[in-house]
């Protein structure tokens, strides 16, 4: 119980609780069911994302292309769209995917095969996947009214009162939970990144588990791009520019370890939500708009300091009687 | 040598925004009415200073004859074009101005009061007892729009029952303008209208309304092109905008920039210089000249232009 | 050069895995050459050989993790070949390696099945029927852990029986234990012993590998010897004693005595009065003189190393004073600890002793910067010079002083850390296990040199869990137990029997 | 003892197996420099404009303040680090001398206000990530929205203009004939770094770091003291090009370069620095940032647009660590 208390995720609920609070105490209309609703839609393309994030990380990888990875595969969904306007949305989900994928999994060949550092292929393959959009789009938008109703309309489709966007996001944190604690993949991710030297040893690959992690990352950076562009019913070059790096930041809040190997799902979810809300919050009460990004600097800065101290691991106790206090 | 083109580059503010695109059009169709002239329709790939001055300096070292801008930051990019007309190359900047001492002479595309006052009518026109409208502006730092909204400020008293709430900023970015609209509506309840003298903003702002089922309570207005604003017509979402013809203003600026480098017309204040078809440029004390009227695109003509631009 | 004292035919089994011809070249290093390898079933082999012999080596190409450039395995006579441990796991190869090759984010029972877990409904992993397998096999081999704990809430030593549990989770006909005791206490060790034991019981083949002899007598029927990558050597331990062993293993006789000593206590240089830390020790008074070896005993785990490390400025004591030839001074960090004349070899050389992606000879100089450069710039002729001398003292083995430490066997590893310190001239040093893991030639060197430096006037401190060396290396000894000093002994009247008693808490007065 | 030597290679064993010619020669900045010079013949070649030296001067522009930058960078990323914020230290330095514009301080007083601010930036990230033990990557990311942030609440929608026409000659100067400030500069700099990084003992001291932290520690290195004066030297070198880039500029906004940090880091990388620590050369740096340069220019000059340049300038990154990879599987 102390156990569950203590840890991060719970720090971090505490930390989201006491946020929304100040916020509603100040503006009542934010914790209105409907703008909650509003705010948790708009966080869905970071939470999923930072799945995919957290997984890689979890391998002691980093993906900064997955905002271009969005950006292209966005493109691409919104161009199939305008060229092919009677494609049903789910032939347009499986190219989002598989086409997604395919760019991870040029990530996870080149750490896998050619062992390049992940930072160093990614920071590649961001600015080339950027590049490769304004060559097939020519640099043109793709606006609103060049795509079909049901293209833009899938994700604001509402079940149950909640966006489908904000579903799949839900969906995706739960299938991911599973991958995640209950197959050999998931807990390979966390052996990878713990202990590479000694994953070897217990007949893990470690190459393939990355690219595994980097294949699973793309897929749902491409999955992001058919329903960002879908969301904000554009598509053009530099959607979600800057975006890897919100990315990484909410993984980290949520105490994925950088070095890799420690962290959970959870914490990740918590780290996107946590800066979704700031994001949202302060156009809300009105917060100059010239101090958003200040504030939003100092809120990762201050998070991860917090968090550094939370999770500092205590170690082993020697002496009996200090043994004796910490249990008491 | 006389059968070398002439080689005027139009640099963008950035490449693939449908409003240059259009500019370009028009730039083309200069260009073959002049004969012998070439189009570099150039620029960055986001909307930065330092960007822009990259592609100026290789223009610069490729000795065009002349660069016609619309700038990201009207100061910075004044060092590396005050070279370029060391250099001999016609400098001039349309749309978005570099500050006087970077450039020969600037094209606005309308009066900067008379869009000032335009943005604010759109917006009156369908509110004749007063209320409250919110501002979504580009970047915080783009000239034009800073401009317009002050222009649009020195009238307001024209407009005793309409209060600005709030101005915010969408960076020209889709998404970014996207949830600055809906924080807009979210902190005013009883907002009447969003106006965004922004081809991206008001898109985004238009499809904000549409996904807050707020059509018929916000009405969209400002700045957009009649292609991408077509479908906001169509749903209500905006029941009328204003912009000048892009394909004018770069018909427009090529020609000047020809005049200007090859019939070697000198920018002073007070001088008229001709653009073709679309008349004369009278240029005033900061060598400024407005090109035309906004115009005003609603239900009535929406279907005859969108087409176009 | 000693003959296989018994040649295979003669055995009376049939071999259940042979190694022929195995060769496994690193760049710049031959580290097996054509080595050949047999285990019987229901015997233990124990394999020897001096520090880059090549032992771990041929483990990693038994287990699948290296693969050799020439030579054939086969088990029962059947070629093999693995291209990964999942290979080596299935043909019924499990091991226990040198290095603790575990995940501390996972629980004790996802480490011992990782790559094996039971499969449940749609291939999930089982973790029911996982934890209470854990159980099971940490219950047989009395390790008084939970499955479920995760573990890195686990100390070193319960670490290593989850790595042995780990390696009985497979039902393997071949089960290698690379020095399988060196973290245990000798408790623990004896558990081992009988797990051996039974092992051989039920027919499986055993490789053993280890640097004590007593160990090897004791559980040994057969022995293969390994020098620089060549196997020179098998047979039945019944048919050789030690010294044919050592010869075997280093070509040479080796006194094995401890270095004679004369007491040569000079003024004291070192003072600690109340050392005090929240959790890993308190209490700590000690002084040390001049030429005198200090010997510091007790269980793996007793806080000797924190300790040490607190003296060299690594932990912060929360209380206390510390002396310095009967000057009080204040050590912050380890450059304070060196700029007052103490140094410290740790006990983890890869991790704190060495920085192995960096040259010898760079990391010879390394505290000693100030003394080959002039006004903070480098002189590389002074710095080989100065790294020339100290590891020439120390009869370090290795290609050029260019070459990365990361490429030198763990003996020379050692060698390298102690130059290192030894050029700073240093008034006091501090080794932690000094010998942990190193052959016996070695070994012999390190005492040896020890022994020279206390005469010279240096003052030891020497951590070791190994009795014969606290008791043939000491002038004094402190005894820790749980982060106390236990007690402090003098050399006369010191026997193994009174330092275990100390050790464990169980009253000298008896 | 020292007479038993069990092993007699142990008396004469060499200082080195390769001499330095000999490994500088197959080392990775050897390949870099034969692709600059590779993409020198052919820029030569796809455009008459190339060959001509007021261009190539101009061109210089175009890497100098960034290169500046990336020699610290690299420093901090041989000891393992990493600082994303240097663009947003650059545009909080530019605003702090803007705003002493009012003030009247003087050329003196600019430079001296925009070097303190990218040492007090430096500082702020050095003391986050020494003192309180936080991973840089993840602290820079913080600090990168938090000082371009307070760049905006000082400027909000306007911009400083008006600096002296001395101060511009930091960014528009010429030394001699087309030799520009900033190339001087950048030279200077290079060599500092240079001698720093391969000459000193700090250098070495960060090579340990890089390699083994913890190692380092124990063998008497300030790890804390290291890595906080390398944050101090990048903050440092985000000043220096904020006031060349400002000088360049005339002008200051918040968005001043914007998106810096990422090209900062591919140059660093490109130029064979070991993004996970431990090894890299300044040369290759110095190398890498010509043959950005000179990519980008000569793109530039057939008007092939810059995100189609960084489609270049990404295979390139990749494919010169890929080649010698490549090469080696396909030899085995
Ligand atoms: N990955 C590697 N790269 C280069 N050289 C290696 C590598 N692994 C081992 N070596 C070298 O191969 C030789 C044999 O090493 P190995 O680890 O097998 O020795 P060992 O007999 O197990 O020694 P110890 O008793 O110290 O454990 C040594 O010279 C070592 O330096
Ligand atoms: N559970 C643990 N968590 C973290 N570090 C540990 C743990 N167990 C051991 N260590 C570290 O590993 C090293 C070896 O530990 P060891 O078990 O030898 O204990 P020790 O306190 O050093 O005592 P001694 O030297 O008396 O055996 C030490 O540096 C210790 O700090
Ligand atoms: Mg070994
Ligand atoms: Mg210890």
């Amino acid at each position: 119980m102390i156990r569950i208390l203590k840890s991060r995720e719970a720090l971090l609920v505490g930390v989201i609780l006491a946020l929304t609070a100040l916020i509603a105490s100040r503006f009542p209309a934010f914790i209105d069911p409907a703008n909650l609703v509003n705010v948790f839609t708009d966080t869905s393309p970071l939470i999923i994302l930072a799945v995919g994030q957290a997984i890689v990380i979890l391998t002691r990888c980093i993906d900064l292309s997955v905002a271009a990875n969005l950006a292209l595969t966005g493109m691409v969904c919104a161009m199939l769209n305008v060229a092919y306007p009677g494609l049903p949305i789910p032939a347009i989900i499986a190219v989002a995917l598989i086409l997604g994928a395919l760019l991870g999994a040029i990530n996870g060949i080149l750490v896998w095969k050619l062992t390049i550092p992940p930072i160093v292929v990614t920071l590649g393959t961001l600015t080339i996947y950027r590049g490769i959009i304004f060559v097939i789009s020519d640099g043109a938008w793709v606006n609103a009214h060049e795509m079909s109703p049901a293209f833009t309309g899938f994700p604001r489709a509402e079940i149950l009162g909640l966006p489908v966007l904000a579903w799949i996001a839900i969906l995706t944190a739960a299938v991911f939970f599973v991958v995640i604690s209950r197959t050999p993949l998931g807990r390979a991710f966390y052996a990878v990144g713990g202990n590479p030297h000694a994953a070897v040893y217990a007949g893990i690959n470690v190459g393939r588990t990355q690219f595994n992690a980097f294949v699973l990352s793309g897929m749902l950076a491409g999955l992001t791009g058919y329903l960002w562009v879908a969301r904000y019913s554009v598509a053009y070059v530099d959607i979600a520019k800057g975006f890897e790096l919100e990315v990484v930041a909410a993984c980290v809040i949520g105490g994925i370890a950088i070095a890799g190997g420690a962290g959970t799902l959870m914490g990740a979810i918590l780290g996107a939500i946590f800066l979704g809300i700031i994001k949202n919050a302060l156009p809300v009460v009105g917060i100059s708009p010239f101090w958003q990004l200040a504030i939003s600097g100092a809120a990762i800065v201050i998070a991860v300091a917090f968090n550094a101290r939370a999770g500092r691991t205590k170690g082993r106790i020697i002496l009996k009687r200090a043994e004796v206090e910490a249990q008491a | 040598d006389a059968h070398e083109p002439i080689r005027i580059a139009l640099v963008v503010k950035a490449l693939g925004i449908g409003f240059f695109e259009a500019a370009n059009d028009g730039a083309m169709e200069a260009a073959e009415e002049l004969g012998n002239v070439e189009i570099i329709y150039t620029g960055p790939t986001s909307t930065t200073a330092e960007g822009q001055i990259e592609v100026i300096n290789s223009l610069i070292a490729q000795g065009v004859d002349a660069i016609v801008i619309s700038a990201n930051d009207p100061d910075a990019v004044v060092p590396v074009l005050q070279r370029a007309m060391q250099r001999g190359i016609t400098v001039l900047s349309f749309d978005s101005g570099v500050a006087e001492e970077g450039r020969m002479l600037h094209l606005a595309p309308s009066s900067d009061a008379l869009i000032g006052r335009t943005i604010i009518q759109l917006a009156a026109d369908h509110l004749p007892d007063g209320g409250q409208v919110a501002l979504l502006s580009a970047t915080a730092t783009s000239t034009n729009q800073n401009t317009w909204i002050a222009e649009m400020n020195a009238v307001m008293g024209d407009y005793p029952g309409i209060e600005v709430v709030a101005t915010v900023y969408g960076d020209d970015l889709a998404d970014r303008s996207y949830r600055e609209a809906v924080g807009l509506m979210q902190t005013y309840p009883d907002l009447d209208a969003i106006i965004a003298p922004t081809s991206v903003g008001i898109v985004a702002a238009a499809q904000a309304v549409v996904d807050q089922d707020m059509v018929g309570q916000v009405n969209v207005t400002g700045l957009g092109l009649p292609s991408e604003m077509a479908g906001a017509i169509e749903s209500g979402a905006s029941q009328s905008f204003a912009i000048w013809n892009p394909i004018d203003l770069g018909y427009a600026a090529t020609m000047l920039a020809y005049e200007l480098s090859v019939n070697e017309v000198v920018a002073e204040p007070g001088a008229v210089v001709p653009m073709g078809r679309m008349g004369e440029l009278e240029l005033d004390d900061t060598t400024t000249g407005a090109m035309a009227n906004p115009f005003t695109y609603d239900a009535s003509n929406i279907e005859q232009f969108r087409e176009i631009f | 050069m000693l003959q296989p004292a018994l040649s295979t035919t003669e055995a009376q089994d049939t071999p259940v895995l042979r190694l022929a011809g195995i060769t496994k070249t690193f760049p710049g290093v031959k580290a097996l050459n054509e080595v050949s390898l047999e285990l019987y079933p229901g015997q233990v082999t124990a394999l020897i050989g001096e520090n880059g012999a090549g032992k771990s080596t041929i483990v990693k190409v038994l287990t699948g993790i290296y693969r050799a450039d020439a030579g054939t395995i086969s088990i029962d006579d059947f070629p093999v070949h693995f291209t990964s441990a999942e290979d080596a796991t299935a043909a019924g190869i499990t091991a226990i390696h040198q290095e603790t090759v575990l995940f501390d984010e996972l629980s004790v029972a996802e480490n011992i099945f990782i790559g094996h877990a039971p499969r449940g409904r749609f291939g999930l992993i089982d973790t029911g029927a996982m934890n209470a397998r854990a159980q099971e096999i940490l219950d047989r081999i009395d390790a008084p852990l939970t499955a479920t704990t995760p573990l890195k809430d686990l100390g070193i030593a319960n670490k290593h029986l989850v790595a042995i549990a780990r390696a009985l989770s497979v039902d393997a006909r071949v089960v290698i234990m690379d020095e399988p005791t060196a973290a245990l206490s000798q408790k623990e060790i004896e558990e081992l012993y009988e797990l051996v034991n039974r092992l051989k019981a039920e027919g499986r083949a055993i490789l053993f590998i280890s640097h004590k002899f007593d160990e090897v007598f004791r559980i040994a029927d057969r022995f293969a010897v390994f020098r620089d990558g060549e196997h020179v050597g098998a047979g039945l331990m019944a048919d050789v004693n030690e010294g044919d062993l050592v010869q075997l293993m280093v070509g040479r006789a080796v006194d094995q005595i401890f270095p004679a000593r004369q007491p040569n206590t000079g003024k004291q240089v070192l003072r600690v009065e109340g050392y005090a830390h929240p959790t890993e020790f308190d209490d700590i008074s000690l002084t040390l003189n001049a030429g005198e070896i200090l010997g510091f005993y007790g269980l793996v785990g007793a806080g000797r190393s924190e300790l040490m490390q607190a003296i060299f400025g690594i932990t912060k004591p929360s209380a206390g004073m510390l002396h310095i030839g009967g000057e009080a001074r204040t050590i912050r960090s380890p450059a304070d600890a060196i700029s007052n004349g103490i140094v410290y070899v740790p006990e983890d050389r890869g991790k704190q002793g060495a920085v192995l992606g960096l040259p010898i000879f760079q990391n010879v100089t390394l505290p000693s910067l100030s003394q080959t450069s002039r006004h903070g710039f480098l002189n590389l002729a002074n710095e080989f010079a100065l790294a020339r001398r100290y590891t020439e003292r120390l009869e370090l083995r290795a290609a050029s002083l260019d070459q990365d430490v990361g490429n030198l066997s763990g003996g020379n590893q050692q060698k390298v850390v102690i130059a290192k310190w030894l050029a700073t001239k240093p008034r006091v040093i501090i080794l932690d296990e000094p010998t942990k893991g190193i052959d016996i030639g070695s070994k012999a060197a390190v005492h040896a040199f020890m022994a020279e430096l206390a005469a010279e006037g240096l003052a030891v401190i020497m951590v070791s869990s190994e009795i014969p060396e606290i008791l043939g290396m000491s002038d004094r000894v402190i005894v820790m137990r749980e982060g106390l000093i236990a007690a402090e002994l003098g050399r006369d009247g010191l026997s193994p029997e009174i330092l275990v008693r100390h050790a464990a808490g169980i009253g000298a007065a008896a | 003892m020292s007479d038993v030597g069990f092993n007699q290679t142990s008396r004469d064993l060499p200082d080195r197996l390769q001499s330095p010619v000999v490994r500088a020669f197959k080392s990775w900045e050897t390949l870099l420099l034969a692709v600059a010079i590779a993409i020198f013949i052919t820029n030569s070649f796809l455009s008459p404009y190339f060959l001509n030296a007021w261009n190539l001067s101009d061109a210089t522009f175009n890497f100098t303040e960034k290169a500046m930058i990336a020699f610290a960078m690299a420093l901090l990323i041989v000891a393992g680090e990493i600082d994303l914020s240097v663009a947003s230290i650059i545009a909080l330095a530019s605003t702090a001398m803007g705003f002493a514009l009012q003030f009247d301080v003087g050329v003196v007083g600019l430079v001296l206000i925009g070097l303190g601010t990218g040492l007090i930036c430096g500082g702020f990230n050095g003391f986050l990530v020494t003192g309180l033990g936080l991973p840089s990557i993840v602290v820079t990311i913080g600090t990168m929205s938090l000082f371009r942030g307070i760049s905006y609440i000082i400027l909000g929608d306007q911009g400083f203009r008006g600096y002296p026409s001395e101060f511009s000659y930091f960014g528009q100067g010429y030394v001699w004939w087309v030799i520009s400030f900033e190339f001087v500069l950048f030279a200077v700099l290079a060599l500092l770094y240079y001698v720093l990084l391969h000459r000193t003992n700090f250098g070495r001291a960060v090579y340990a770091i890089g390699n083994n932290p913890t190692g380092a520690l124990f063998s008497g290195i300030r790890v804390a003291r290291v890595k906080f004066i390398l944050f101090l030297l990048t903050g440092l070198m985000s000043g220096v090009a904020a006031i060349c880039l400002t000088a360049r500029l005339g002008s200051t906004r918040p968005t001043i370069a914007l998106g810096w940090e990422l090209e900062i880091v591919t140059m660093v990388v490109l130029g064979g620095i070991n993004i996970l620590g431990g090894s890299g050369s300044i040369p290759g740096v110095v190398i890498a940032a010509f043959v950005m340069g000179l990519v980008t220019f000569g793109l530039g000059l057939l008007n092939v647009p810059g995100i189609v340049m960084s489609i270049f300038i990404g295979c390139l990154l990749i494919g010169v660590i890929a080649l010698p990879r490549l090469w080696s599987i396909w030899r085995a």
